[in-house]
């Protein structure tokens, strides 16, 4: 009961939607997909900031959920690969093995400046690479972390929604 | 041959319609969370995307793996077709009852647990060994709960015990009739894989059940998969709402207006139970797996009694 | 002589001939020779059997003793009672279910037997031991009936020794086997003879005519029951059967459990319901009271089980169990005058029968075939069988689909049919009825289920997936005298599970010995119950399932757009190769219903932690082992050896050795025993 | 009585009280919130309240309507009221460790209801009315009543196996000779109160001085 009147006290968090960004990009794959784009999130070394921002993009707030993306559990029910963080030496082959586990057609999206290009740790130990160097990247959102806005973004060019 | 439209019918709108409940249920679910949801259609777009997808076979995998997904969909298009959903003379009828539904229902399950027993991880086994270790506990409450609802009627033929349902409707409102439903509700979403037995869309492997057997499926596989858990959905709603329920159901020889009225009033019918059950969710937290008995033997007791209410209070 | 005696004899001479040929041929042709003739011998008896059935169905509105029935009386064959022999339908069935499962297994034995057990005394026992279960249900006096018992006793029992060089565990279960066995024997013994003393005559149409006192047809009963219980391995007297049915070899586990296990139901029937006409419902409800403990606990234990032949033998106990319930509830309605629901749920007890002997056949020889490939009957060392050998993994799948009792499978017809018998009880059965029936199905239900998660586990663990050791990686497919074999029960596992409108019909002609003039079922494609609401059709719901799969696989291939399938990695989360040691175990597997049903089974489990040397905090290897022990041998049976055990130490004292001392015991003895004699003379 | 009723609908009602009665009595097994427990005893005597109310007015008995009230108003309102100031009071909420699992007490509660009916079939058999065949419902509760009570620890579920099992003789009471004299059940009702408010006034005090009211735990004190 005490949940109930929290329910409809509090009605709708979901901030309306945006317009859609027509410039957003938009891989030719991605028009396969034609409006549900599953997603297995990666984490291929990262701070864990882009993790945070991650969260509330799908949270109540921004509900990436509404546009037709969703996250997943399994790389087999997935489309697009998210990968956060530099990729370190200990996640190289992992994230490989992510992408060859997905079924075409496939996106990857690279999150994150060090996911783009390593961002401050560019030369570290233990860092293999950003995540184009060890995979095909189709998206990149740049940010440090990317802001939920910029994250949704990226995921609207990819449904199309 | 009205009984043939009907039963055509209602596969078709089971089909059809199966995916569109699951998008119902997340679109509540969504809107009591506060969230704007992704509409009602996003089950068919997952679909439409999965069917574009490549499947794939898993080193190591077989015969087992491929046959899982057209087996399991094709129990539940076989007990969409038996089933009194749009109308009670199913040409398949006499085919199956209660039991042979039940036994069809487990045999697609069984299917899936040795799919995931055959992949040989250990997040297959995992899942094929839970969903096992329900679906042996769930099995007394069904058959139970058919006994008890066989009573009134002297036959376990689904459509002799909804015909007698639309020709007494007030005889529903008996303590047999509530206990059979309590306990097959519950039996509903234990088989379902619904919380508070099954989280659908948990990330957490080690919590999972039906969603740890399906980890290797990708592509038109895994669409088969997903299609054929929202028509279980449905026809298990639509089962409970024909048995206790049976407004608008068609008799054997209708014409086509009552038979769309049938189709409408089986689509508000499970579209609202299916609502129902989602806002319940919001409410309700999983069962650690080793609970799960209990609330399957309460279901269990409860179908006894309802047995029993039937000669106690005769 | 009518044609089901010329069969019949015809089958005796060939186990005969078998038997003769072990003896005689040489050593490269014993195998063929012998296991030809038996499995000729064996579909002789089948059809024996059948037509036993047959016949008496174009006089099925006569009663029983017809003219029709083929009997004989062979006074010289033995000195003093002669032997005394009639086939009626309900022998009939169960005649043809040896006949068949022997015709199977001796086969099967051409190729298993080749390693081994190709000696003359082995190829001997089995012809006689095929013969021996032909001859008990055609026995139609006490004596033949007891001395085909013992006979079909202590045949199986040289066949379960038959490896006891190689395993000593052997010796253990033959030890078991034996002293079970006769104590059933002593049972049946004493329970028939007072039965023969009662009536007057010790031929079953005399015993038919008696008139016993309700107290005399009881101790009757009861010890015929634990007698027959014992030899269907009904809980609490099973506990030979998970042990001889692993230690034997593979096709005469499948005789064993396929076929001489029914004699136990066929003894229940025949003396409880036929020969002492039904009886107060106490008894009834009794038998179904044991079958439905030993429905439950054969199941529980099976499914914990991780021994294949071991699980299959429990397996045995519930199914046995689920007849029991079945016989049970037949005698209970016949008691309380439903005639109808009596009827039907004979009928469902029979076709359990039958399916249970053609599923159990199949697993029997493919566990065997296995075992063969394999070396180990150890679940959690077997797996990824399915490429290595494909057709014995078929043939399992085949078995298990119907073993699970779940549709288009033959288990799942018989189940329902003895649901329906169940429920239809209800309105006339009274309170005790109204109490037992839902309790019964709740029971036939859980078990079920368990067997579903069973067979589930025994299938996906051993076949599916990735060998767990090497043996199980080196297997290779067994030769084709075994492969022929499993096909031919396989195929009769399908026939019965698709066409179950052919078989109930005959069936019922076997009820009508018991519980004459009516008919259980009608209908061709259609299973409809008569004088009774309910049908059931399995061909259709098979090929409904086969086009409704057909067509979701067209709907698949016209709408995909990606027709290529790509082979890939296991999903391993990115980690290293995915290990057979990471697969699921049949213990794990079995795990959370081990704990479920914790309280029942009280499974058995401790660690073992060597510390190092150095110091107590740093561990060297820990070990952890668990174990379910079966909790009724447990608590029942050790207590008793070990009183037995203490009874034969104290005994020990009086053997110093002295002669004088035993002639002295003797003497006491005798003059004792003539003063008792002075004393109540 | 005003209140006209069909015999059809009369029965309908009547076995709708029964199976509510029941079902609170099955539930209270099954839950351990102690606060769930509070509440279901309350529901069930509402369901008592309207069986006895159905009673009455089928039997067209105006004091029977009114003892209905005043059970009602003792068993839906008074009792739970204590007991929830107890529970209040007490702050340990659940029943954690129940001697009997759960899952094998349900299961035993299902083999209860059947020896209930068996046991009640000759007094069903001496009057077969709609009330009488209702009298396993009571006795099942009662069996219940009795098992909540062997095997709770908390003090306060084994008090709700003991109402549940005053509820189940009341039920009986009424459902075989349509009520028992006023005066009797007036002084059943004083009495339980009085076991309630001691009770209460017990675990407080047993709380205040060794923190707990789980009975093992208290048999310590014995040693």
């Amino acid at each position: 009961m005490r949940l109930w009147r929290k329910i409809v006290k509090t009605g709708r968090v979901a901030e309306p939607a945006p317009l859609r960004d027509p410039d957003a990009p938009r891989p030719g794959v991605a028009a396969e997909l034609a409006g549900s784009v599953q997603i297995r999130h990666v984490d291929a070394g990262s701070c864990n900031g882009c993790e945070v921002e991650i969260a509330s993009a799908f949270g109540p707030v921004y509900d990436a959920e509404r546009y037709g993306a969703r996250l997943v559990a399994s790389p087999r029910h997935a489309d697009a690969l998210l990968v956060t963080g530099p990729v370190t030496r200990n996640m190289e082959m992992a994230l490989r093995r992510t992408h060859d586990a997905v079924a075409e057609p496939r996106l990857v999206i690279a999150l994150g400046d060090c996911a783009r290009n390593c961002g401050v740790f560019v030369g570290a130990y233990g860092v293999a690479g950003a995540v184009s160097d060890v995979v095909p990247v189709d998206v990149e959102v740049p940010g440090c972390p990317p802001e939920p806005e910029v994250i949704v973004a990226a995921l609207r060019g990819l449904t199309g929604r | 041959m009205s009984g043939v439209v009907g039963a055509v019918l209602q596969v078709i709108v089971i089909a059809v319609g199966s995916p569109l409940l699951v998008g119902v249920m997340r679109q509540v679910r969504a809107r009591l969370e506060g969230r704007a949801g992704a509409g009602i259609a996003q089950p068919w777009r997952d679909l439409r995307k999965l069917m574009r997808k490549e499947a794939i076979a898993p080193h190591g995998t077989g015969w087992v793996f491929r046959a899982a997904p057209p087996l399991l969909a094709g129990t539940a298009l076989v007990v969409a077709a038996v089933v009194p959903l749009v109308t009670t003379a199913s040409p398949l009828d006499g085919v199956a009852d209660l039991f042979a539904v039940t036994a069809l229902l487990a045999l697609g399950s069984v299917a899936l647990a040795l799919a995931a027993l055959d992949t040989g991880t250990a997040f297959g086994g995992m899942g094929a060994s839970r969903e096992m270790t329900v679906l042996a506990l769930v099995e007394p409450t069904i058959l139970v709960s058919i006994f008890a609802l066989s009573i009134r009627v002297g036959s376990t033929s689904l459509g002799s015990i909804v015909t007698a349902t639309v020709e007494d409707p007030l005889s529903v409102i008996s303590p047999v009739s509530v206990l059979a439903a309590v306990a097959l509700a519950i039996v509903t979403i234990a088989e379902t894989g619904r919380i508070p037995v099954d989280n659908p869309s948990t990330h957490l492997e080690l919590t999972m059940i039906h969603e740890a057997m399906v980890l290797e499926y990708a592509g038109p596989d895994l669409a088969l998969i997903e299609w054929a858990s929202a028509m279980r959905l449905s026809v298990l709603l639509g089962l409970l709402a024909s048995l206790f329920f049976p407004l608008g159901i068609s008799g054997a020889s209708t014409g086509a207006l009552a038979l769309l009225v049938s189709v409408i009033a089986l689509v508000v019918k499970v579209t609202l139970m299916g609502a129902l059950l989602a806002a319940g969710e919001v409410f309700m937290a999983k069962l650690r797996l080793f609970r799960v008995p209990e609330l399957l033997a309460g279901s269990f007791l409860l179908a006894l009694l309802a047995v029993a209410a039937s000669f106690f209070l005769a | 002589m009518n044609l089901v005696g010329t069969l019949f004899v015809v089958a005796l001479s060939g186990c005969a001939v078998a038997a003769v040929a072990a003896v005689l041929a040489p050593p490269r042709a014993r195998l063929r020779l012998a296991g030809w003739c038996t499995a000729g011998a064996g579909a002789v008896g089948a059809a024996a059997g059948v037509a036993a059935v047959m016949a008496d169905g174009m006089t099925s509105g006569v009663s029983a003793g017809a003219g029709q029935r083929w009997s004989a009386w062979l006074p010289e064959l033995l000195p003093l009672a002669g032997v005394r022999l009639a086939i009626d339908p309900l022998g009939g069935v169960f005649i043809a279910v040896t006949g068949v499962v022997a015709v199977c297994a001796a086969i099967y034995g051409i190729g298993y037997c080749s390693h081994g057990l190709d000696g003359r005394a082995f190829q001997l026992v089995l012809p006689l031991f095929v013969a021996a279960m032909l001859v008990v249900p055609a026995a139609a006096s006490v004596s033949t009936f007891l001395l085909a018992w013992e006979l079909m006793a202590i045949s199986s029992l040289l066949l379960v020794l038959a490896e006891h060089r190689r395993r000593a565990a052997v010796g253990r279960a033959g030890l078991w086997y034996a002293v079970m066995t006769h104590f059933g024997l002593v049972t049946i013994l004493i329970g028939l003879v007072a039965f023969a003393a009662g009536a007057g005559g010790e031929s079953f149409e005399q015993l038919r005519a008696a008139a016993l006192s309700p107290a005399a047809k009881t101790v009757v009963f009861l010890a015929t029951l634990a007698g027959f219980a014992s030899k269907a391995g009904i809980v609490p007297l099973h506990v030979w059967l998970p042990r001889a049915h692993p230690e034997a070899p593979s096709h005469v586990s499948a005789l064993m459990s396929a076929a001489m296990v029914n004699m136990g139901a066929y003894g229940i029937i025949r003396i409880g319901l036929d020969l002492l006409g039904g009886g107060p419902a106490w008894w009834w409800l009794l038998v179904l009271g044991l079958g439905a403990a030993s429905a439950l606990f054969g199941i529980l234990q099976a499914v914990v089980a991780s021994d294949l032949k071991r699980l299959l033998g429990y397996s045995t106990t519930e199914n046995l169990g689920l007849v029991l319930v079945g016989v049970g509830a037949a005698g209970f309605f016949a008691a309380s005058r439903l005639p109808v629901p009596a009827a039907l749920a004979l009928a469902a007890a029979l076709l359990h029968v039958v399916n249970h002997a053609a599923f159990k056949t199949v697993l029997f020889l493919a566990a065997g075939s296995v075992l063969h490939a394999t070396g180990t009957r150890d679940l959690d060392a077997l797996g990824g069988l399915r490429t290595r050998l494909p057709y014995t993994t078929a043939a399992f799948a085949v078995g298990a689909l119907c073993a699970s009792a779940l549709p288009p499978g033959n288990a799942f017809v018989s189940e329902w049919l003895l649901l329906q018998s169940l429920i239809h009880a209800l309105p006339g059965s009274g309170v005790a009825g109204a109490v037992t029936m839902p309790l019964a199905v709740a029971v036939i239900a859980l078990s079920a289920g368990l067997a579903v998660a069973t067979f589930v586990k025994a299938f996906g663990v051993g076949f599916l997936a990735r060998p767990r050791s090497a043996p199980a990686e080196r297997a290779r497919e067994s030769p084709p005298a075994m492969l022929g074999a499993m096909a031919l029960a396989v195929a009769g596992c399908a026939a019965l599970a698709l066409a179950p409108t052919l078989v109930v019909p005959a069936l019922g002609r076997a009820v009508g010995v018991v519980f004459p003039g009516r008919e259980v079922v009608s209908g061709e494609l259609t299973l409809r119950l008569t004088g009774v609401a309910g049908m059931i059709s399995p061909l259709l719901i098979a090929v409904t399932l086969v086009a409704a799969a057909s067509i979701v696989l067209g709907l698949v291939r016209v709408s995909a757009t990606r027709r290529a399938r790509r082979a890939a990695r296991l999903w391993d989360c990115g980690a290293g190769p995915i290990s057979a040691r990471m697969e699921y175990t049949a213990t794990s597997f079995a795990e959370p219903l081990e704990r479920v049903f914790d309280d029942v089974l009280a499974p058995e489990s401790d660690v073992d932690v060597t510390p190092m040397k150095e110091s107590a905090y740093l561990v060297e290897r820990v070990r952890f082992h668990a174990r379910v022990p079966d909790r009724i041998e447990h608590r029942l049976y050790d207590p008793l050896i070990a009183a037995v055990s203490a009874v034969g130490r104290g005994a020990r004292a009086l053997a110093t050795g002295s002669v004088h001392r035993y002639l002295g015991y003797g003497f006491w003895a005798l003059t004792a025993a003539l003063i008792v004699l002075v004393v109540t003379w | 009585m005003g209140v006209n009723m069909t015999d059809a609908m009369y029965v309908q009602l009547l076995d709708l009280a029964c199976g509510a009665f029941l079902l609170t009595g099955v539930l209270v097994l099954w839950r351990r919130e102690l606060s769930a427990i509070v509440w279901l005893f309350a529901l069930q005597g509402v369901a008592l309240t309207a069986l006895i109310v159905v009673l009455g007015s089928w039997q067209a008995d105006l004091e029977l309507i009114l003892v209905g009230a005043g059970v009602g108003a003792l068993r839906a309102g008074l009792l739970p009221y204590l007991m929830r100031r107890a529970l209040v009071a007490g702050g340990e909420g659940r029943e954690t460790q129940p001697l009997v699992n759960v899952a094998t007490s349900l299961v035993v509660a299902a083999v209860l209801a059947m020896l209930a009916y068996a046991l009640s079939q000759p007094l069903v058999r001496l009057s077969p009315t709609p009330a009488t065949q209702a009298v396993p419902v009571a006795l099942t509760v009662l069996l219940i009543g009795f098992f909540v009570l062997v095997t709770r620890r908390r003090a306060l579920s084994q008090l709700v196996g003991f109402l549940l099992m005053d509820n189940a003789i009341t039920a009986t009471a009424f459902l075989t000779t349509s009520g028992v004299p006023l005066v009797v059940e007036l002084g059943i009702s004083l009495d339980l109160l009085l076991a309630v408010l001691v009770l209460q006034v017990l675990t407080t005090r047993m709380r205040a001085a060794f923190g707990g009211t789980d009975l093992d735990e208290l048999r310590e004190l014995h040693d």
